[in-house]
């Protein structure tokens, strides 16, 4: 009861609490910084400087915090629960802040209104660390809801028709979903009384509760999730506003919220997996929405013309492997999740980097590829690679990923035998060939098409500079995953 | 029956009637001001549960705030189309189809469920009671709906500001 | 250095890559000179490898460094090493590999468009290929076996025929769809193998000796040999053992799952349909010799009839689709069906003769199909025509080119004095001693696949009938002039080509001998497994 | 009888010839291949001479063997498993003697074709592949090894198709050549199966050690029977012999060479080698087989007109009689035939190969077109070509089986053991008995018919009166295979046949009596007197003439059917393999998409994708996203529905 | 007066009765996203499916009484809801101002 909580012994907790919360307060104050600096100056450097700064103070934190305790600690009355796995994947939102802003800085599109730009920007990463730390539903939905609104605000920076359009879309599809996810939450909370969800309390009562009614509120709080992480079929939005937004806003969405979907997912998921003796078959169902992605992702993607709806697509179907490695419910497969995630997001940079690249050159469809792989080898070839690790082959991060991703569902075929887990991996695998067609579609036009196109050749541009760091990160990550397995392996994933 | 069992399913049925003549209705002004209704009944509903504060602010933030912007915007987009306030209904089958599903699955479930036909004891949470909890428990949230108020209205100011030059 | 040999082969056309990485793309001599030079080397390093080995001395030239190695805390450790070495599955196709990639390099002289990036390629591949065939890590054979897929890809689709986007995709979908089928079966088997040097932790290797172990096999796990895990009709190791089956069967190819090799052969340039043929197809039977047969010996044993009955089928199949094709090279595609079947057919009997005689029609082939295709492409450099109906009396015209088109189609079809003979020979004698003496194929299986000489003796003679005898005529708008003979270069690649096929059809006792102690072994092992291994009780 | 003492190593002289007799040949070969372009005028000679060599180094191992001990050598070939297959040579009376008649027969062709190929374009790999046959023919008959005896049986067969289709710009020419290798190739086949069946059996191929096994298993009746395959290709036997006649599009040297006296006796040659590989009941097969070959042959010479056809057919009737006395037990009267039908087959050849190129020349000079093979255009030769005329006489009597000649000796021997074979009893081989006496009835009557047709009565075409005689160097091997048709080539007593050869060939001397060759003789002189009565009727008989539409039969069974198969498949393999993977799975859905694709970006038009499925799932996918974001929220909550009605139910 | 009903008040509604309310309310709001065909009232449907959410949490919230965390919960929603709307609406006008249609179905430049 909150009236037994002394006013000393809440300052200390909050104090406490803040002290593990630093990379967010200087979120919170870049935010208010940028938007006090953004009245009185203009100028897009000085903003994408300030944003790199905040970012980049933020990710020092995070590193300098790392949580070592065994037992994770919970922050502002179990509010949030600052473990490792929250903090690798803080890690991975700041540094797609940090290229994301850089993207920003060198998209001539976004011409105006940066102060507001930036921030936003920096809300929807706040939004994210809070969203992968929250254990409360109050918090998750406030996170989400954080997320969610910049990320519509977002997608109308390109203020076109289309981005209005898109922001529309977004704002219609995603208020739909976090309703429907919140009437979900109401109704667990309702159910169990308890507002936060990663205890062995919460997890005990979804065992006893033998209440489909519980059921369809933990499906209906999934729903939210799968919206956030572009899940089918949650999917639908992803094409359009990834059409509709400028290039920096994309790359950011394909990562920043999907990830921080993932994160709260799998807080979900682990205690959903606890209570895997339920009557209640989680793992299939998990498994189906997968598979669904999957198939929807792969096979909706060989009709796009246009490359940023391709790569909508691709992300609805990374998000089904992001999945598959959550279906196998275990530490393992959560691991691998993470590495997944990481080279899944490396990856997806390197693309958009070479999308935004290509489109500043004037090439807006697959078609407009055609001949460039002659006059541009070096950013063809970096998207060539880039595009390989996505559909996971050797030797690139992305065939280790997957290789983690099937082996931890493997492990779990073998450890409950469920046949669902070994469709869901033969369907996954035979996805992979799938994908190498839409995939390979930009480098096809690029290296095997004539075009009259030509685009002038520099290689000393930053991109691919930046590019090529990628590039090594992503081959360098097959030949030694242990660089980053070794540190995923050392998080805990105690309730 | 005592007065407040009749108040109780008064404002029940005054938001279940007026909810689904939301549904049916075809004019959005006649709409909004349903909708005023049906979140009056609501407020109702809560003082009868005992949460005075969500009562008031539903009457304050809803029927106060969000409403009568929201009749503003009507307005507005009307003014702007010059066409009359009607509106038409589409994919019709659609959303019987979801809506219809989604309210007989969960009227079953909650029949079947037997913990919530109990009728529960319960007490008034006083507004210190809340006051405290906010400053305490629920600071981070607080907090945290702080920025979220601040980025939608950065977001809003940004959308209202700009205005369309060229549709591309 | 004798401890590098592999390694220094292996790496040799990465080196040369990078160097040619540097060079400005208008040098286009450079590149062959580069790529020239780091086959000869390789070359002079096989050599060595050469003079090194010993028949009788098993896996001979290993390396064996870590690679990866993955603490998982309570899942154990995932373990995958840099770890080569050859033995008489490997010799024989290494030798290959590193002859025809210079032959290939010779072939490719004349290739004019976009030279770097053709030969970076090229040298890619070799590096890959020469990987695969040298690998004894599960992950490393992988790497190679996948990352020969997208040179390949590029050669065919930037460098081929008119259909080549269409070809090169599809070459691509079927050969990742048997990658993925590979690599379903890989990851099983890590999971369920543990590594027996290291006793104290559970290490997940993907040594693919370990895994021919049944001893190294985690109890419990899928495909532990004695816990039987039914899936469906099968058996879980039963499942594994179709799945690799079908992946390399895809690779090498077998009927039903043929229909991307002659698409690609006839659209790739000449020298990648050489590769393609002598070498990449060449994965498919090594895959099944050195993963699917010894790691899942029962099973092999279980389907070993089916694999015999789809080598048959793809024997006459392969030669009756042959003998109804109007383009040359398509031709020699499904002769190469055709004869990949014997491969199957050879590696079913699980007898030392049809394992040896199936490794020898794989070396054997590599070298026939190579020069059948060099052969079609000097026609094809000359008319830009392969359609068999429009030339007739070509013997007029060009006499050496068609007597080296004789001894490669008679060669091909298995005449004695040819390397083709032995391979065919051998693979008919165990095929139908196996009904005797272990009864996996029936008699009838050998004796209906004879009739694939007469197919392709029938396909090949009316070839000859009908493009080079008869009165000289030539279709399209072509005069005879552009016919002229083979000149030097052409004859520098067949003529190393037919002598080859000529002294290992006389006289195939030196790569018996280094074949048969891996075909004995390896039939032994199969049949020992049988007695200590009993699946479907 | 132990191995080591049954046979020896050889005396170094003798190892020497027999080195000599067989790599000249091969030199010859590499010679004529070698030699440039501009000397090839050389070659005919520089062959000649080397086979000629040869033919001495065969004369001398010859000698120095027959009768004595045989010759084993044996060398490592390769070793698979514990087996080891060996590449040996056994050397025997058989051996030698057919060492013997491949050199001298050859020689005397490549002599004779100095003079009949003169000119040639192509001569450089005429006499390449005469070598090179010769070479491969000696490596038969020299193998101990089965499996070895296959390899140069094959190359004997590759040969053939090169000699046959030497003129291959002549469309028939190169189809007569594709259609002996594949009819040889279908008995090739066989002959493996039988390798195999005697691999298994015995895990080895050498001869003097099966010779030492034996096994009654069907194994082993499979094994006879597969090697008997072989010999019904190689030897043209029912019901494989279409493809001799029309072998004859050949240059006439190489059928006598190859199509007369060695190449199809090579058949004959490997029975009589593996007879003891031969079980009962397969022994039953082989005597059906010869006789309805020997009947069939003789019947088809009958109504021929083409002087090389009459020929052809007249060999496949006297191999089909060869193979009868193997049947009937008796491989050493089938040597003793093979030995002397090998010269006066050759020598009839050679002869008809003299008249051809005579008329030949002559038609070139008065520019007339005529088929000068056609006995109906010839007629009166005798006077202007006499001693093609002589020798064609000796050697058609010898045919014949006229008293004096070899054929007589030969022929009686084959029919004396076919009588023994038959017993007394009544039984279905009487009926092989009367076959084989028809079939000699015959065989004189197309002979006389022949030779009367060709030399008497009055010519039939003004370019016979041009004529003149073939030069000398094709005279002389007339000449001398003429003279090896008479009696002493196989025994010295004219009337009876076991003599010196039948001797060293069985080591057991028969029974002698006067009656057979008394009444041989008398039926072969009926026959004379039948064909003089019949000297100018022609018999004509569509059936006869296309010797029973068997080659119509093979194309109509056999060749159509498998070009129709291989038509169909073809279209399987484009329709249905590629389509059906397609459709099977998702992989339809992409091909099609891809092709879609394709086709849509590349190819200018339009394309609709072709499967109504992929149309089904397109449309599926863009209800999905057809732009309308309440559709969206539908979807989405619909899948939610899904969900959980999946879950309640 | 509250005061005074209490303890009448705490014993006469299950909480079924605000549940079957919520989820009407929820059901019609989902409906009307779907079905309405002008932006405004789809803000208002999910005006109303945030509502039925709220109304849930106050149900919940009285019946576990030991702590106030439902309402508090509910009021964070109706502070989200308002954000949302404020910038919803502000879409909805832009929108408006460049297709000049209310409705949603009509807005479909991005699709296939």
């Amino acid at each position: 009861m909150s009236g037994e909580i002394t006013l000393p012994d809440t300052i200390e907790v909050i104090t406490e609490s803040a002290a593990q919360f630093v990379p967010e307060l200087i979120l919170t104050s870049g935010i208010l910084v940028l938007i006090c600096v953004g009245l009185l100056r203009r100028g897009k450097s000085l903003f994408s400087i300030l944003s790199a700064i905040v970012f980049t103070a933020s990710l020092t934190t995070i590193l300098i915090h790392w949580p070592t305790d065994e037992v994770p600690r919970l922050l502002f009355f179990d509010m949030l629960k600052a473990d490792s796995f929250s903090s690798y994947l803080k890690i991975i939102f700041d540094v797609s802040g940090l290229l994301t802003v850089w993207m920003s800085w060198s998209n001539h599109k976004l011409s105006q209104r940066h102060s507001e730009y930036f921030a936003i920007l920096m809300a929807v990463v706040l939004g994210a660390h809070l969203l992968v730390m929250s254990v409360n539903f109050a918090m998750v939905f406030i996170s989400l809801e954080l997320i969610s609104i910049g990320s519509y605000v977002l997608v109308g920076f390109a203020f076109s028709k289309k981005a209005s359009e898109g922001s529309l879309k977004y704002f219609l599809f995603g208020s739909v979903s976090s309703a429907i996810m919140l009437y979900g939450m109401t109704m667990i909370y309702g159910l169990t009384g308890m507002m936060n969800f990663s205890t062995i309390d919460f997890a005990m009562q979804l065992i006893n509760t033998r209440s489909s009614l519980l059921f369809i509120a933990a499906l209906m709080t999934l729903g939210g999730f799968f919206f956030k992480v572009a899940a089918t079929p949650f999917h639908p939005w992803a094409p359009d506003v990834y059409e509709a937004a400028p290039m920096p806003v994309v790359a950011f969405f394909s990562v920043v919220p999907k990830l921080a979907g993932i994160g709260i997912l799998t807080r979900f998921i682990l205690v959903l997996g606890v209570s895997g003796h339920s009557s209640y078959d989680w793992q299939t169902l998990i498994s189906i929405v997968a598979m669904l992605s999957l198939t929807v992702g792969n096979f909706s993607a060989l009709w796009q013309k246009n490359p940023k709806r391709l790569m909508a697509y691709s992300s609805i179907a990374q998000t089904g492997f992001l999945l598959t490695a959550l279906s196998s419910f275990m530490d393992q497969g959560v691991q691998f999740m993470l590495f997944y995630a990481s080279v899944y997001a490396l990856v997806n940079f390197l693309v958009f980097i070479y999308l935004q690249y290509f489109e500043s050159q004037g090439i807006h469809s697959l078609e407009s590829f055609s001949g460039v792989g002659k006059t541009t080898l070096i950013p063809s070839v970096f998207i060539l690679i880039g595009l390989i690790a996505l559909t996971g082959l050797p030797p690139t991060a992305g065939f280790t990923s997957k290789l983690f991703v099937f082996s931890s569902l493997w492990e779990s075929y073998q450890a409950s035998g469920k046949s669902i887990l070994l469709w869901l991996m033969v369907f996954g695998l035979l996805n992979t060939v799938i994908s190498l067609f839409y995939y390979l579609r930009i480098p096809y036009f690029a290296f095997i098409k004539h075009g009259t196109f030509q685009v002038k050749t520099d290689f000393l541009r930053f991109e691919n500079l930046l590019g090529l760091l990628l590039v090594l990160a992503i081959l360098i990550l097959f030949f030694n995953p242990g660089l980053l397995m070794g540190w995923i392996n050392k998080i805990n994933f105690v309730l | 029956m005592n007065i407040a069992t009749f108040m109780f399913y008064f404002f029940v049925i005054t938001a279940a009637l007026t909810a689904i003549l939301l549904l049916f209705t075809k004019n959005v002004l006649h709409g909004a001001f349903l909708l005023i209704i049906t979140l009056l009944s609501l407020a109702g509903i809560y003082v009868l549960a005992l949460a005075e504060f969500i009562a008031v602010a539903q009457i304050l933030i809803y029927a106060g705030g969000i409403l009568v912007v929201i009749i503003f915007a009507i307005m507005l987009t009307s003014k702007v189309s010059g066409k009359p306030l009607q509106l038409e209904h589409g994919n019709v089958i659609n959303g019987m189809i979801v809506g219809g599903s989604f309210f007989l699955v969960l009227v079953f479930l909650i029949s079947r469920e037997e913990g919530l036909k109990v009728i529960p004891q319960s007490r008034l949470a006083t507004i210190n009671e809340l006051g405290i909890a906010l400053m305490t428990e629920y600071s981070l949230p607080f907090e945290v709906a702080g920025i979220v108020l601040l980025v939608s209205l950065i977001g809003a100011s940004v959308f209202a500001s700009t205005t369309p030059t060229r549709p591309d | 250095m004798q401890n590098l040999l592999l390694s220094f082969l292996l790496f040799t056309p990465l080196v040369a890559a990078s160097i040619a990485l540097f060079i400005p793309p208008g040098a286009a001599k450079g590149f062959r000179y580069i790529t020239l030079t780091s086959n000869i080397i390789q070359l002079a390093l096989l050599l060595m490898v050469i003079i090194g080995y010993h028949s009788r001395d098993g896996i001979q030239f290993i390396e064996k460094k870590s690679w990866i190695t993955l603490d998982l805390g309570p899942w154990g450790v995932l373990q995958a090493e840099y770890f080569v070495g050859v033995d008489g599955l490997s010799l024989p196709m290494v030798i290959l590999s590193v002859v025809i990639m210079l032959i290939t390099t010779i072939s490719s002289w004349t290739i004019d468009k976009n030279v770097k990036g053709y030969f970076l390629l090229l040298l890619i591949l070799n590096s890959a290929i020469i990987g695969s065939f040298i690998a004894l890590d599960f992950l490393l054979f992988y790497l190679c076996f996948e990352f020969m897929l997208l040179p390949m890809f590029f050669l065919i689709a930037i460098w081929g025929g008119p259909r080549r986007e269409y070809a090169s995709i599809k070459f691509f979908l079927y050969t990742l769809l048997g990658s993925i089928f590979i690599l379903i079966v890989m990851i099983g088997l890590y999971i369920s193998v543990h590594s027996p040097e290291s006793p104290g932790r559970l290490v997940h290797s993907f040594n693919m000796l370990h895994m021919k172990d049944e001893s190294n096999f985690i109890s419990g796990t899928i495909l532990d040999p004695h816990n039987v895990w039914n899936i469906g009709p099968f058996a879980a190791r039963q499942w594994a053992f179709l799945l690799l089956f079908i992946g390399f069967a895809i690779k090498l190819p077998m009927v039903p799952f043929h229909t991307w090799l002659p698409d690609a052969h006839v659209e790739a340039p000449t020298p990648i349909s050489v590769v393609l043929a002598a070498l990449l197809l060449k994965l498919g039977g090594y895959g099944l010799l050195r993963i699917a047969y010894p790691i899942f010996p029962e099973a092999a044993l279980y389907f070993g009839w089916f694999v015999g009955l789809m080598g048959v089928i793809s024997i006459i199949y392969g030669g009756l689709n042959a003998m109804a094709s109007h383009d040359l090279k398509r031709l020699i595609a499904y002769s190469s069906v055709s004869h990949m079947g014997f491969v199957l057919l050879g590696i079913a009997s699980v007898t030392a003769e049809g394992i040896a005689g199936g490794v020898y029609q794989l070396f054997s082939h590599g070298i026939l199909s190579g020069m059948l295709f060099l052969l079609a492409g000097v026609l094809y450099d000359r008319t830009h025509d392969r359609n068999i109906d429009n030339y007739s009396g070509l013997y007029r015209k060009m006499p050496s080119y068609t007597s080296m088109i004789i001894i490669a189609f008679f060669a091909s079809m298995g005449l004695p004095g040819f390397s083709g003979f032995i391979a065919e020979i051998m693979v008919f004698l165990g095929a139908f001693k196996s009904g005797s003496i272990n009864g996996i194929l029936h008699e009838s299986l050998a004796i209906i696949s004879t009739s694939g000489l007469i197919i392709a003796a029938t396909y090949y003679l009316w070839t000859l009938q009908r493009m080079f005898f008869g009165p000289f005529h030539i279709k399209g708008n072509h005069t005879g002039e552009v016919l002229v003979d083979l000149d030097r270069r052409e004859y520098l690649m067949l003529l190393p080509l037919a002598a080859a096929a000529i002294v290992f059809g006389i006289y195939p006792q030196p790569m018996i001998s280094v074949i048969d102690p891996f075909a004995s072994d390896l039939a032994q092992f199969i049949m020992n497994a049988r007695q200590s291994i009993t699946i479907n009780p | 009888m132990d191995a080591a003492s049954a046979y020896t190593t050889g005396d170094s002289l003798t190892l020497t010839a027999l080195a000599l007799a067989i790599a000249f040949p091969l030199l010859s070969f590499i010679f004529s291949f070698m030699i440039p372009d501009k000397y090839s005028w050389v070659v005919s000679f520089i062959a000649s001479f080397l086979v000629m060599l040869s033919t001495f180094s065969a004369a001398t191992v010859f000698f120095r063997v027959w009768d004595g001990q045989p010759i084993l050598l044996e060398w490592d070939w390769f070793a698979i498993g514990s087996q080891t297959i060996k590449a040996s040579l056994l050397i025997d009376n058989l051996t030698v003697l057919m060492l013997l008649i491949v050199t001298l027969v050859s020689f005397l062709v490549h002599l004779y074709s100095t003079g009949y190929m003169a000119g040639d374009t192509d001569i450089r790999r005429y006499f390449a592949m005469l070598g090179f046959f010769t070479f491969s023919m000696l490596g038969i008959v020299v193998s101990g090894n089965l499996l070895l005896i296959f390899v140069f049986w094959e190359l004997v067969g590759f040969s053939s198709y090169m000699l046959i289709g030497h003129w291959n710009e002549k469309p028939e020419a190169a189809d007569a050549a594709k259609r002996a290798f594949i009819f040889n190739r279908v008995g090739d086949a066989g002959f493996i199966v039988g390798l195999m069946a005697i691999w298994t059996l015995h895990g080895t191929f050498s001869i003097t050690e099966l010779s030492r096994h034996s096994s009654d298993l069907p194994m082993a009746s499979l094994a006879a029977f597969g090697i008997f395959c072989g010999v019904i290709g190689k030897s043209a036997q029912f019901p494989l012999y279409a493809w001799l006649p029309s072998a004859m599009q050949g240059p006439t040297p190489v059928s006598a060479l190859i199509h007369a006296a060695t190449m199809v006796a090579a058949g004959v040659f490997l029975l009589a080698r593996v007879f003891f590989l031969l079980t009962p009941f397969m022994l039953i097969i082989i005597t059906i087989i010869g006789c309805l070959t020997a009947i069939a042959g003789a019947l088809a010479a009958l109504v021929q007109f083409d002087i090389k056809r009459i020929l052809a057919y007249s060999t496949v009737s006297q191999l089909g009689l060869m193979v009868t006395a193997i049947g009937a037990g008796s491989p050493s009267a089938a040597m003793l035939h093979l030995t002397t039908h090998a010269f006066f087959k050759a020598c009839l050849f050679l002869c008809a190969g003299a008249v051809i190129h005579s008329l030949h020349q002559a038609g070139h000079q008065s520019h007339s077109e005529l088929d000068v093979q056609d006995i109906r255009n010839l007629g009166g030769l005798r006077k202007k070509l006499p001693i093609t005329f002589v020798a064609f006489v000796i050697s058609g009597a010898s045919l014949s089986g006229i008293p004096f000649s070899s054929g007589y000796l030969s022929k009686e021997a084959i029919l004396e053991s076919l009588i023994t074979w038959s017993g007394s009893a009544p039984s279905w081989k009487w009926l092989v008995v009367t076959a084989a006496f028809i079939t000699s009835f015959i065989t004189v009557v197309y002979t006389f018919k022949m030779i009367w047709s060709i030399f008497f009565g009055d010519p039939r075409s003004n370019i016979i009166t041009h004529t003149v005689e073939a030069p000398p160097v094709m005279r002389a091997p007339l000449f001398l295979l003429a003279a090896a048709s008479v009696w002493v080539i196989v025994s010295f007593d004219p009337l009876h046949y076991a003599g010196w050869l039948q001797h060293g060939l069985q080591r057991v001397t028969p029974s002698h009596s006067y009656l057979l060759p008394a009444l041989s003789a008398i039926w072969v002189l009926v026959a004379v007197f039948t064909a003089f009565q019949l000297r100018n009727r022609s018999f004509s008989s569509k059936l006869l003439h296309e010797a029973f539409y068997l080659d119509k039969a093979i194309e109509f069974i056999i060749e159509r059917p498998s070009f129709q198969l291989s038509s169909m498949m073809i279209q399987f393999d484009k329709k249905w393999i590629d389509g059906t993977l397609h459709t099977a799975a998702y992989c339809q859905l992409i091909i099609a998409h891809f092709t879609g694709w394709v086709d849509r970006t590349l190819v200018d038009g339009i394309t609709k994708v072709t499967a109504d499925f992929v149309k089904e799932v397109g449309g599926f996918t863009r209800s999905f996203q057809k732009g309308n974001v309440q559709h969206y929220i539908f979807w989405a909550a619909f899948g939610i529905i899904i969900f959980i009605i999946w879950t309640l139910l | 007066m509250l005061q005074q009903l209490q303890p009448d008040l705490t014993e006469m509604f299950p909480t079924a009765h605000f549940l079957y309310l919520g989820a009407l309310l929820f059901s019609i709001g989902l409906a009307i996203v779907i079905v309405k065909k002008n932006m405004i009232m789809v803000l208002l449907g999910i005006e109303l499916m945030l509502n039925a959410s709220v109304l849930n949490l106050v149900a919940f919230n009285s019946a576990h009484p030991e702590s106030v965390t439902g309402q508090m919960f509910g009021l964070f929603v109706i502070v989200i809801a308002v954000c949302e709307s404020a910038v919803g609406l502000a879409i909805v006008i832009q929108v408006h101002r460049y297709y000049q249609t209310s409705d949603p179905g009509e807005i479909k430049e991005l699709t296939e």
